[in-house]
């Protein structure tokens, strides 16, 4: 009857793939089957004096095997925790949850990730069907990037200019002139107000992933909410819930 | 072997319900389990008007628990009444209705538009400590406890169980003022208020500064309340605070309380209010228990 | 670096010290680490005459906590002044003795016999919860406690330290009563009366049938209430609650606290209080801060 | 400078021996130098949830391989917690701890153990010279009894008669007339008092090792008294700590 489920779930693999941010695959069962991009699942820590989910992003999804990937990175006790599972170990796991991102067949599209926003479009730029850019933002050290360049153009900026444009995705559009019908972007919430304001101006439509610490995960809590233009339907406030009605959401429907 | 428990008045299949807040009007829970295995849901505090809440962050994790400062978002009484009672009422459990106000006339505002409906008992919030206004205000002066049970006991339909706080130096005080104004039943308790400094940003991790301490690392003291109150008045408790699963619900039993709410154990588990009723059964079957009513305060 | 903080006109080399009741008097905690890195030893509390305490079991353990109902065992003045400040004073750090009575008379005598003694303060436990008599009952009115206040501060020839319970509704109202009877500064927080039922047994698992609860569970408790006691009185405040590691005393300090006390997590590791000295000496270097005292009370 | 320690040590073999009833070997480095016959160590959950230190005595010191054996019976949590643990895995552990049993060499005696009271009988076994009895009581299913004969007379009790005397240890103590110059035991504290009664009426001296719930485990908290005949040099009133003054008393000393 579940839509999603929490169960316990193998790990087949867990590698560090750059200084800190770590590449792990689930034998996700069900889960695996009906997973979209944009959608994430929530971890649960084995040590249970941690008791809150770790949502994390779906990076990448095998069908065929029925296993997921998420790529973290390590900043707190529990993806510390993540980070120390070894293949055979095993982790439980709630998902998949919220809704992913909408795909808008045919239209030419930036795919922007920011840091540890940057996993959950690759699945996506993987399953888009259309003219792809991608530009990638990290602060110094690069991830994934090379892994992007099988489904389209990567642009990559780096804060300390170490590698691509120096400074941050925005100043490796403008740098590489990228026009757009669409925008899909993941990451932290300045560059998120920043794509919006460049969209906006650009009268380009964008669908962002929005991130929030979350208890229940599935919207029962009202703890994740983000600011909406609209009075939303289900709170008859103007909030709406990233774990549920999100995480993905177009720009002109909230508030950053 | 009987699990039903009556409380007031109302027969209720099993002694477990939902924690308010934590389990929504049961839409999003009803995916993952039938909430017909329920003894009754307890909604999330509804007011007269839609509440928007307090700004984010509103949750965050500490060790064994969890702080919340919500704000008790809400989309007021009319959108519960029209959307969430309906959709509850397909199920077949009770339904208890927290209410919450700013006022004493928000409060009777409700509880008299909800007087006419199909719900079966109301739980009235006057222990929140993440709103300015009202909440925990009218919960920790006996004489404010029996001032605006009194005032609700005169208008509502259905009965009412009064919702303690724990941030009290004595809930005693307070169980006994809401039992001499008419309340039908207690819950307790609700959250403790407590804070958490990010010390790398050196500001406070909610926005709301402080918001309310919930989880297992409670249930000591949720336990000690119940068992206090249990033995100052003669009216039934829910009893609530940290139930993680069956042992720790059939603490609150034997420490006196007739029912029990699961909180944030929701959130560790969707599953959690089911495997709690699954593991009474259980216990009672292990013990040769035939009826859970042998187990309510049978630790003295 | 400057880790040195000065509290009630006595300079400590590092503000980290230990809860009373948790280390002894050291002897036991001097084999695992050198008693000179602490900033001071506060010692368990001591009464006018031996004092057997409660029935075991007297410990449990809880979900990110545990339950103490030691009553307050001690070996009385007599055999703690001759035997246990010597072995202390031979220690480079300050010497904190707690103090408790189960009549106001009582705690006069130990502060007055105290008076003559080689100590630096001396800390008033009027917040215990496991024992019937005194503790607690001195803690939980601001008028007793501003009375109990003011008579020993009158003996006193050392600084004095209230001691709160989290016990009660307002701590700040507490707090401003030992402010205003002239206490040199507070400690904050005692333990929070808690109870656990062995469900198999049909029993309490202590003896004592309720203990108070201490351990990470509470910290946001406790972190909550030193905000308050802070932003309400001019006094200096000692932070304790949960503290198990330098993150932890660092949200204590940043809330508002002096000086942190490490309690429960002794238990958990013998070096706890030293590594809660090299964290914040870490984070110190980490984040460029010069001197603690910066960091008391930074988050506003 | 510490007497004893606190680390994370391996496990070199966890196994079940009996339903419930595991055996852990422990690389234990310095610890397994100065370990003596019952004394104990803690051991600490690596779910964090559970704080306080569990109890287990020091079933067999390999002083060669600087091994200790613990044999333990899932009771709870973190006995559960122990018994899911596999060799490589890590534990942490504090110990040795407390004062073991005093070696009355060259006197007869009777090594008493009940239950899980037995696992700390078989080092002091291994170490005690001279004309052994040793006595096990189990409710049912036995445990360790083989291992004990290598180093004296085994007799055996089960509640429900299945192996040995019928009843508990003093009944088969009596069914085979056993006289001793002194008793060592360890069990429930209602067979101490039993076999404290024993050896007064029989005018024997006897080790008992007490049990107790514990907080600190050396001694600082208070938690783990008993009482005493006469007042204790330490704590000035008529209790001992059992964590640090024992866990071994003569029977003369304490009040069961
Ligand atoms: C929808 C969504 C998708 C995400 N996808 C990814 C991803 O693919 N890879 C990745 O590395 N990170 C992702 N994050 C961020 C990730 O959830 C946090 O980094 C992680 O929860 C930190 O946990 P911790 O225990 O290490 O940190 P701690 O600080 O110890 O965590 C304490 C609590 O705060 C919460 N928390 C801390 N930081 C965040 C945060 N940034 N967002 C939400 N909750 C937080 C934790 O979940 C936990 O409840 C995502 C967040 C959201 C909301
Ligand atoms: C000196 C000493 C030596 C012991 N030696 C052994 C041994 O060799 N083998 C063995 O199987 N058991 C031994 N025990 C008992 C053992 O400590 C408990 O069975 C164990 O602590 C239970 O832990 P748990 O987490 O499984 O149980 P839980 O009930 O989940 O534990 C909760 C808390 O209670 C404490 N606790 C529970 N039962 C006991 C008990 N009987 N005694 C002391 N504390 C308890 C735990 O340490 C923990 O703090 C010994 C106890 C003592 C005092
Ligand atoms: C996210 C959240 C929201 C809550 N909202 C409400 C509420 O609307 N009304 C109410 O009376 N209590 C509310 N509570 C308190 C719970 O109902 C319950 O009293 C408390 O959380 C203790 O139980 P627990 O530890 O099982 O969660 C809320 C608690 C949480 C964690
Ligand atoms: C076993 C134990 C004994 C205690 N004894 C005393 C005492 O004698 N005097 C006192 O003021 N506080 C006593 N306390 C309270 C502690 O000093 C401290 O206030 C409390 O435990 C919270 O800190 P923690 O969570 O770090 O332990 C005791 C606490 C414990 C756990
Ligand atoms: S985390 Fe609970 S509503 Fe989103
Ligand atoms: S357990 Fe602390 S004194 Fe024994």
């Amino acid at each position: 009857m579940a839509s999603a489920d929490k169960k316990r779930v193998l790990i087949t693999e867990n590698t560090e793939i750059a200084q800190g941010v770590f590449s792990m695959w689930i034998d996700a069962g069900n889960m695996a089957q009906s997973a979209k991009p944009g959608q994430f699942v929530s971890l649960f820590c084995n040590d249970k004096s941690y008791l809150l989910p770790r949502p994390i992003s779906i990076c990448e999804v095998d069908r065929d095997n029925l296993r997921l990937r998420l790529v973290y990175r390590v900043v707190g006790n529990g993806t510390k925790e993540f980070s120390k599972l070894i293949k055979n170990n095993t982790v439980e796991v709630m998902g998949p949850l919220g809704n992913g991102f909408t795909l808008e067949e045919g239209k030419k599209a930036i795919l922007i990730g920011g840091g540890i926003g940057i996993p959950p479009m690759l699945e996506l730029s993987k399953q888009l069907n259309c003219e792809k850019h991608i530009v990638l933002g990290y602060r110094d050290i690069t991830f994934l990037n090379k892994e992007f360049e099988t489904y389209g153009k990567v642009y990559v900026a780096t804060e300390d200019g170490s590698v691509g444009t120096k400074g941050n995705v925005l100043n490796a559009i403008l740098a590489n002139s990228l026009t757009a019908d669409i925008i899909y972007a993941c990451g932290p919430t300045p560059m998120l107000s920043g794509i919006k304001e460049f969209a906006l101006k650009n009268g380009v439509k964008a669908q962002l992933s929005l991130e929030e610490r979350m208890a229940c995960g599935i919207g029962a809590c009202l703890g994740c909410v983000c600011k909406t233009k609209e009075t939303d339907h289900h709170s008859n406030v103007n909030n709406k819930r990233i774990c549920k009605d999100g995480p993905v959401f177009y720009a002109s429907e909230v508030e950053l | 072997m009987n699990t039903s428990v009556k409380l007031a008045g109302v027969t209720f299949k099993n002694p477990v319900t939902t924690a308010s807040g934590t389990f929504g009007s049961g839409i999003e829970y009803s995916e993952y389990f039938d909430l017909s295995r329920l003894g009754a849901v307890t909604t999330k505090g509804v007011s007269n008007v839609a509440w928007a809440g307090n700004p984010t962050p509103r949750v965050a994790e500490t060790y064994g628990g969890m702080l919340n400062a919500i704000g008790l978002q809400n989309p007021g009484m009319n959108v519960f009444i029209n959307r969430d009672i309906p959709f509850l009422r397909k199920y077949d459990t009770k339904i208890i209705v927290n209410v919450v106000g700013k006022t004493t006339e928000d409060y009777c505002e409700v509880v008299e538009r909800l007087a006419d409906c199909d719900v079966d008992l109301l739980e009235i919030n006057i222990s929140c400590p993440n709103v300015k206004e009202g909440g925990i205000a009218f919960g920790q002066d006996p004489k404010c406890v029996e001032a605006i049970t009194a005032q609700l006991k005169k208008r509502a339909k259905q009965p009412i169980i009064m919702k303690l706080s724990p941030n009290v130096t004595d809930i005693t005080e307070m169980a006994r003022a809401a039992e001499a104004a008419g309340a039908d039943a207690l819950s307790l308790i609700n959250t403790l208020t407590g804070m958490k400094i990010d010390i790398n940003r050196r500001a406070f991790l909610l926005a709301n500064k402080t918001g309310g301490l919930s989880g297992p690392a409670i249930k000591p003291i949720a336990v000690r309340m119940v068992y206090q109150v249990a033995n100052a008045v003669q009216i039934p408790i829910i009893g609530m605070g940290g139930i993680m699963n069956a042992e720790d619900a059939l603490e609150f039993i034997m420490a006196g309380a007739s029912m029990v709410a699961v909180g944030t154990a929701n959130f560790i588990n969707p599953n959690a209010t089911a495997t709690v009723i699954e593991g009474i059964e259980e216990y009672m079957k292990n013990h040769n228990i035939p009826d859970i009513n042998e187990l309510i305060g049978c630790v003295k």
